[in-house]
């Protein structure tokens, strides 16, 4: 017997071991990337921000508008017009992405969700750079111009609509998966308590998806903050603050695209450049910020049910 | 006797009101509501279709294979069809491979603590960073590192080449790649993975032989979502290098290293963005035909890598 | 309405012993199910089952897992009519109405016939909303709050909550989410509840409260109760209705109705021989 | 240092056959052309030409990434101090004039000769918040202009603050003015900016009561929905035509550059021989092609001249 | 090794009675228990468990819900390792070697210890590749197809599925997949095959066939099985442990082996009486 222990070998091959611990290393060498990714970029940007702020006087940030080339770098402006947009863009995204995520996952037969879900998901897959030239050459001409004859080629309004089409898939694809995530249990008790459909739908399982929804439109928030092609093509370029919907102007994505095609650069003003990593600083923390918060909020209703 | 009024009464009570309006114009509203986003496709579409059209009409296909040009009625888009499947092709052998490593090593190998939930946390906010901002880190990052010969393959290379605004898209989609693949691993059952371990198999074993054949629809769905969103990226172009202008050539007689390295490129979102800023009417046309094309590519590319997905699933049984 | 109707016996192993005891006449039969089949979709999950219902009494259905009590149960109030697919055959009359009559709408069913489920189910709002939403709904608007209180009184919750009622119903216990689910079913003035398996998430105390509620509940309605556990079938039912499942070749589990009696009698002397195993739990 | 970070920045000055060129938008439909020529005869040639604006040009120009800088104004002492610095030695060639035209909406017939007070008025930095143009004409009277503007909504639109167009209203328009005022010499803040010529020209084509400048160019090419403006130097109103323009005796003649750098001249032919087609008379004719005023012949061997003189 | 050590009996209602029966010595110990203990986290799910396994014998493990049978299964073939959290403490030996000191790879462990789970979980491959996935990558390379064969037959299954070697093995009934299994498991050659329920997902018959394979199959294994199923347990096994669960004041359970004996021993005069009430059905 006391042999047979000795036969027992159980050391394993040894090579399989090192294959094991080199594949580990590789796998755990490419998750570390992304942190490397981020790190990357709050630092490029920081850096660069950093070098723009201490370039600039402070009263140049409250400069009267948004005129890199002036050396007027009023960051409100760029903010209120982002604001605008982002505004008028969840008046069109809020609506129809929750009525199209309450039907999907209150109305919508298994079949019929099957064939309406991808309008969304194709919906989803369009280009911004597309939206923004619809935005433009049909959403002005064609709607608003129709409406308000007086409304400029570059407006928020058109803007705002086309990123709010952005995000509709956005809004009702989240506040759906809330909507999916409140048990069968509450809407049974609904209905045995002689609800009708609407009545479930509306008073119960939205407000018990609430935290969800509100993720949703967080997100919608922060995508249409970042939304950057459809506000380059229809927004326009003015530095000046303007809060007619009809008329356009410069946003903080819209001052970065604009002063990377061109931003004439003139010796001893490079400010003007710098100032873009300052506007995306501002925009990624702006984003990263609302982001959080909607994590915090999804992750409340997660542990709900 | 009074038990038969009662019948009658509650045969009354319970009879139907007619449908109940209030439920039908609700349903009706949430209907619409979906319905919406069919409506704007279609008029999109229609609208960019009816634009396009003379350019098609008096061009035929002529423009999809001209070079960019100064003058309007010559002007092409091939270079940013090149630039576009090159910059795909990039993502596609950077961004995956990385992606699904990470994901692997995310859900297959690391312990669940605070270090771990906190990456997984950051990639999810990665996913959520404007696109925009991605394209100040190409241009941060690799532009200009790549300028100053940092990864240099030849003294004075520009880092304006494909190289730069692959690498940018790749970071861009590389959450994406990682969630989607994270997915697919979480659904693969846990009685596989015992059934393989139970026979004496290896965590890598496991993964490659048993895990990752059964995930691989569900990665390819990712693979989908990365390259549709890769293609049709235009702000981060901006600034990683891509060149935005009415001209520019490329050497006839550029080596592939040269191609992706030192010559200038565009994509084909971007020359959408640069006709779209043109307010001339044979511009508008062109920049329509130009979506069509573009949307053409994305249908394309989609439809090609869900057969793939499906031949995949049906080897599968 | 067939009060009138002599009390059926009928004899042989499959077929289900209905017994209508004595005191027929002293109750009125609330439903009246016969020949009753539910179909899920192609598959049949009960069968043939004819039940009277009466008033008053607390009626039991009884049985392994499976056989379709729940089934049952969820035609008392058309609760299937949510389930894709599900269909019923024969007929249930409730006070002499067809229920699934052409011109019978679900919704005003469900109105006068509660239900309360397996495991507590509150609406994630306050308790007084909970309570509150049937009869806002049914359009009620006035004396809402002297409703919550007699609601909840009966329910046996009043006491434990009356300081509350704006408190999440989420932090109440599993035996109080129960009853305020029970006081939620009678807010909207119902003359039945339904309750399938009502104390099966719920710890022995909680358990004898609820039995002990049902029996006051009973003065004022007819009460359906689904249970596995035979003791408390025998503690609180007046009736009792055991089924059995029979499993086809494709280990399909159609449910039958064994046999049907006061209870009593049919925890005392079964009159089928399944019916006595499953009571002395020799199977099942 | 600017030039390196510029967004659409550093096209490296790299192999021996590629040729990048930056600068003015106003220059570079006629780079564009010349480049476009120069490749059909050389395929093996890359060339790049982009238009973000005369000062970015410059500043990639001075940071050694691009051989050709286009310029629709004269290099500033401070960006040339920036190439000394960085050993960027460059020749300046004198390729084309445009007449920068000062123009209005054809339906608007009040107003037919400016002069640079009235303009000042109407587009300086003094005017920023005027909505009509009534309001300019105390301003204008006391800087000795027409003044006498009608009571009408007051638009100003016109080419980005990247531009070299800009710059040059505001130096030949605004600058003396504005410095014996004491006032930043730059126009007014809130005018309709845009990078590309052609939205100003529909601005202005749109808007019965607009004014606005552009180069001669594109109002030449658009002359059927814009009306231009005469303008009073001092010796009396002119109007921009390709001959007024060419004399100079247009007040906001301008001429137009590329600046090459010198530095590999000797080892990049390609260079050379791109800038030899740039001045032969086939490239010249990318000028006209382009709706620029092409330079007269003694001008045109001036440029020549020094040309030669660079390549030694 | 402790084959000399004389049958211990301890007596007192919590300690387990363990029991040498005649015979130790025709058998030599494979696995041998000592005062094991197994943690998820910070809770104890096993506590002070000590039996030997003997060779080319059936080793029941029978006991309530939750009692940790698994818990113990997955300790001989470290199984455990692989859930978060999961420790172990006390020996396991097995031929004498500690199964968790620091030099043992868990994977040759797992090589030579097969295992067979509750429900079938073939791999989505073919019947051929699910056989031969072990033994390639032990790093066999030739003779598989007589592997195949061999196993296949050995598992009872050769003729069903001969001809259709190459078809997903999702294809087969419930039965056949986890004949499958078990051919897979003992295609690396293992000298131990543990089972966890291993018919509890089949039917009757289904469940005969894998009894009788067992006993055909422990001429050349060891077996240790786990299951609800006492009349399997008499059936199948030579020795039967049965544990037992204490329930503390926050609801953990924790599971003790209350005996340890020869099947016949243990079903017919068992030492405790817990074990008694068990085995009769009177509880758990
Ligand atoms: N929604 C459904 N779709 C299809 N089949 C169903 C559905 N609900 C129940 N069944 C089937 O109908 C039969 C009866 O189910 P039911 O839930 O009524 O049994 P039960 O007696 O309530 O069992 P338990 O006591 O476990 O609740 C079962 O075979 C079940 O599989
Ligand atoms: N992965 C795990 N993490 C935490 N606790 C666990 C885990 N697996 C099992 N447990 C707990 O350990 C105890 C024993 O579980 P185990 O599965 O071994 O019981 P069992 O006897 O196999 O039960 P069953 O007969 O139902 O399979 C139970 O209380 C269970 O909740
Ligand atoms: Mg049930
Ligand atoms: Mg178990």
């Amino acid at each position: 017997m006391t042999a047979n222990s000795a036969l027992i070998d159980l050391t394993g091959d040894p090579r399989r071991r090192r294959r094991e611990r080199t594949v580990r290393f590789v796998f755990m060498t490419a998750a570390g990337v992304s942190v490397l990714i981020s790190l990357a970029i709050v630092l490029s940007l920081i850096e660069q921000a950093w070098q723009f702020v201490v370039a600039i006087e402070f009263d140049q940030l409250l400069a009267n508008g948004w005129f890199p080339r002036r050396g007027r770098f009023e960051f409100l402006t760029l903010f209120v017009h982002s604001s605008i947009i982002t505004g008028i863009a969840m008046l069109v995204a809020v609506p129809f992405g929750l009525g199209s995520a309450i039907y999907l996952s209150e109305y919508a037969k298994p079949t019929s969700r099957r064939i309406l879900k991808p309008i969304l998901e194709v919906l989803a897959g369009i280009p911004s750079v597309v939206l923004g030239f619809f935005a433009l050459q049909f959403l002005t001409p064609s709607v608003i111009r129709k409406v308000f004859p007086a409304a400029d080629s570059a407006n928020f309004l058109a803007a705002g609509i086309g990123v709010g089409i952005l995000i509709i898939p956005l809004v009702a694809s989240v506040s759906e998966d809330a909507m999916r995530a409140v048990p069968r249990a509450l809407r049974e008790a609904s209905y045995g308590l002689g609800a009708k459909q609407w009545h479930t739908a509306l008073r119960v399982v939205v407000p018990a998806a609430l935290s969800g929804i509100a993720a949703a439109i967080i997100l919608g928030i922060s995508r249409a903050i970042g939304e950057t092609m459809v506000v380059a093509l229809a927004a326009g370029l003015n530095g000046i603050r303007n809060l007619n919907p009809l008329e356009g102007g410069l946003t903080m994505t819209g001052a970065i695209a604009n002063l990377s095609v061109g931003s004439d650069q003139v010796a001893g003003n490079d400010s003007a450049f710098q100032s873009l990593f300052f506007v995306g600083l501002m925009l990624f923390t702006l984003t990263l910020g609302l982001n959080v918060i909607s994590e915090r909020v999804v992750r409340r209703y997660r542990q709900r049910y | 006797m009074a038990t038969t009024s009662t019948s009658e009464l509650v045969g009354r009570s319970l009879r139907r009101r007619g449908r109940s309006w209030v439920n039908t114009t609700i349903a009706g509203a949430m209907l619409f509501s979906l319905l919406f986003s069919l409506i704007v496709l279609v008029v999109l579409l229609a609208d960019t279709i009816v634009k396009a059209l003379p350019v098609f009409r008096s061009r035929g296909l002529e423009f999809v294979t001209a070079n960019l040009s100064s003058q309007v009625d010559s002007a092409g888009i091939a270079q940013g069809i090149m630039g576009s499947l090159a910059l795909t092709f990039l993502v596609i052998v950077i961004a995956f491979p990385l992606g699904v490593s990470a994901a692997v090593y995310l859900e297959e190998y690391a312990r669940d603590n605070r270090w771990t939930r906190m990456i997984n946390a950051n990639i999810r906010n990665l996913a959520g960073v404007p696109s925009i901002v991605y394209g100040i880190l190409g241009l941060f990052l690799f532009v200009k590192l790549i300028n100053q010969g940092l990864f240099s393959v030849a003294d004075g290379i520009s880092g304006r080449n494909l190289i730069a605004g692959g690498l940018t898209l790749s970071v861009l989609v590389l959450p994406i790649m990682i969630i989607t693949t994270a997915e697919a691993l979480r659904a693969v059952s846990r009685e596989l993975r015992e059934a393989s371990f139970g026979v004496g198999a290896t965590k890598w074993e496991t993964i490659r032989a048993q895990v990752l054949p059964v995930a691989l629809p569900g990665i390819l769905t990712g693979a989908v979502l990365t390259i549709s969103r890769a293609f049709g990226e235009t702000a981060p172009l901006l600034l990683a290098g891509a060149v935005l202008s009415q001209y520019f050539s490329v050497s006839s007689d550029a080596g592939l290293v040269d191609l992706v390295s030192n010559q200038p490129y565009t994509a084909l979102p971007l020359i959408v963005y640069n006709f779209a800023r043109q307010p001339e009417t044979e511009f508008v046309q062109l920049t329509a035909a130009a979506i069509l094309v573009l949307l053409g590519m994305l249908l394309s590319v989609n439809a090609a890598t869900i057969l793939l997905r499906d031949r995949v699933e049906r080897r599968r049984g | 309405m067939n009060l009138e109707r002599s009390p059926v016996r009928l004899t042989g192993g499959q077929s289900p012993v209905v017994d209508g005891s004595p005191g027929d006449e002293r109750t009125s039969v609330v439903f009246d199910l016969e020949e009753l089949n539910v179909f899920y979709g192609s598959f049949r999950a009960v069968k043939d089952v004819t039940v009277p219902i009466r008033k008053n009494e607390i009626t039991a259905l009884i049985g392994p897992s499976g056989c379709g009590k729940s089934t049952v149960l969820r035609c008392f109030n058309r609760m299937n009519d949510l389930i894709e697919g599900a269909r019923v055959e024969g007929s249930i009359r409730y006070h002499g109405v067809d229920l699934y009559g052409d011109d019978v709408d679900p919704v005003e069913v469900r109105r006068r016939i509660g239900m309360v489920f397996q495991r507590p189910n509150p609406f994630p709002k306050s308790i007084y909303d909970n309570i509150v939403f049937g009869p806002k709904i049914a359009g009620r608007k006035t004396g809402l709050d002297d409703l919550v209180e007699e609601s909840l009184t009966k329910a046996a919750l009043w006491d434990e909550v009356k300081d509350k009622l704006r408190d999440s119903a989420s932090d109440l216990s599993g035996g109080q989410q129960q009853r305020l689910c029970i006081a939620r079913a009678i807010a909207t003035n119902p003359d039945v509840v339904l309750m399938d398996e009502p104390c099966s998430a719920l710890d022995p105390i909680a358990t004898l409260r609820i039995e002990e509620l049902m029996l006051d509940l009973k003065r004022d309605y007819t009460i359906v109760i689904v249970t596995h556990n035979m003791q408390q079938a025998a503690r609180v039912s007046d009736r009792t209705a055991f089924f059995s499942v029979d499993v086809n070749e494709v280990g399909q589990r159609t449910g039958r109705l064994v046999e049907f009696d006061t209870t009593d009698k049919l925890f005392t002397t079964p009159a089928q021989t399944e019916t006595e195993q499953y009571i002395t739990g020799r199977f099942g | 240092d600017g030039g390196p970070e510029t967004g659409s920045s550093a096209v490296a000055a790299t192999g021996a056959n590629s040729i990048a060129i930056s600068g003015s938008s106003t220059v570079e439909p006629i780079s564009a052309r010349v480049g476009e020529r120069f490749d059909a005869a050389n395929p093996s040639n890359s060339t790049t030409v982009e238009g973000p604006g005369t000062g970015d040009g410059f500043a990639r120009l001075c940071a050694g990434e691009i051989d050709i800088s286009d310029a629709s104004r004269p290099i500033k002492d401070a960006e040339a101090e920036d190439c000394a610095a960085n050993g960027i030695e460059y020749v300046e060639l004198h390729i084309a004039t445009d007449g920068l035209t000062v123009m209005t909406n054809p339906s608007n017939t009040t107003v037919d000769c400016l002069t640079f007070a009235d303009l000042y008025a109407l587009t300086g930095p003094e005017s920023e918040g005027l909505e009509n143009w009534s309001e300019a004409n105390a301003l204008a009277a006391e800087l000795g202009g027409f003044a006498g503007f009608p009571d009408a909504d007051l638009v100003v639109v016109g080419p980005g603050e990247e531009s070299g167009t800009y710059d040059t209203y505001v130096e030949f328009v605004i600058s003396d003015i504005a410095e014996e005022r004491g006032q930043e010499e730059s126009t007014r803040a809130d005018y309709e900016a845009s990078a590309n010529d052609n939205v100003v020209v529909q601005g202005i084509a749109g808007n019965p009561t607009s004014i606005g400048w552009v180069g001669f160019a594109f109002f030449e090419q658009n002359a059927d929905v814009l009306r231009a403006v005469e303008i009073d130097g001092g010796n009396g109103c002119v109007l921009p035509t390709i001959e007024t323009i060419a004399s100079f005796e247009y007040p906001l003649s301008r001429p137009l550059f590329i600046y090459v750098k010198t530095n590999e001249l000797g080892t990049k032919s390609a260079l050379v021989e791109f800038v030899d087609f740039y001045l032969s008379d086939e490239g010249v004719e990318a000028v006209g092609d382009a709706g620029y005023v092409e330079l007269p012949a003694e001008d045109l061997e001036a440029t020549r001249a020094a040309w030669a003189q660079a390549k030694g």
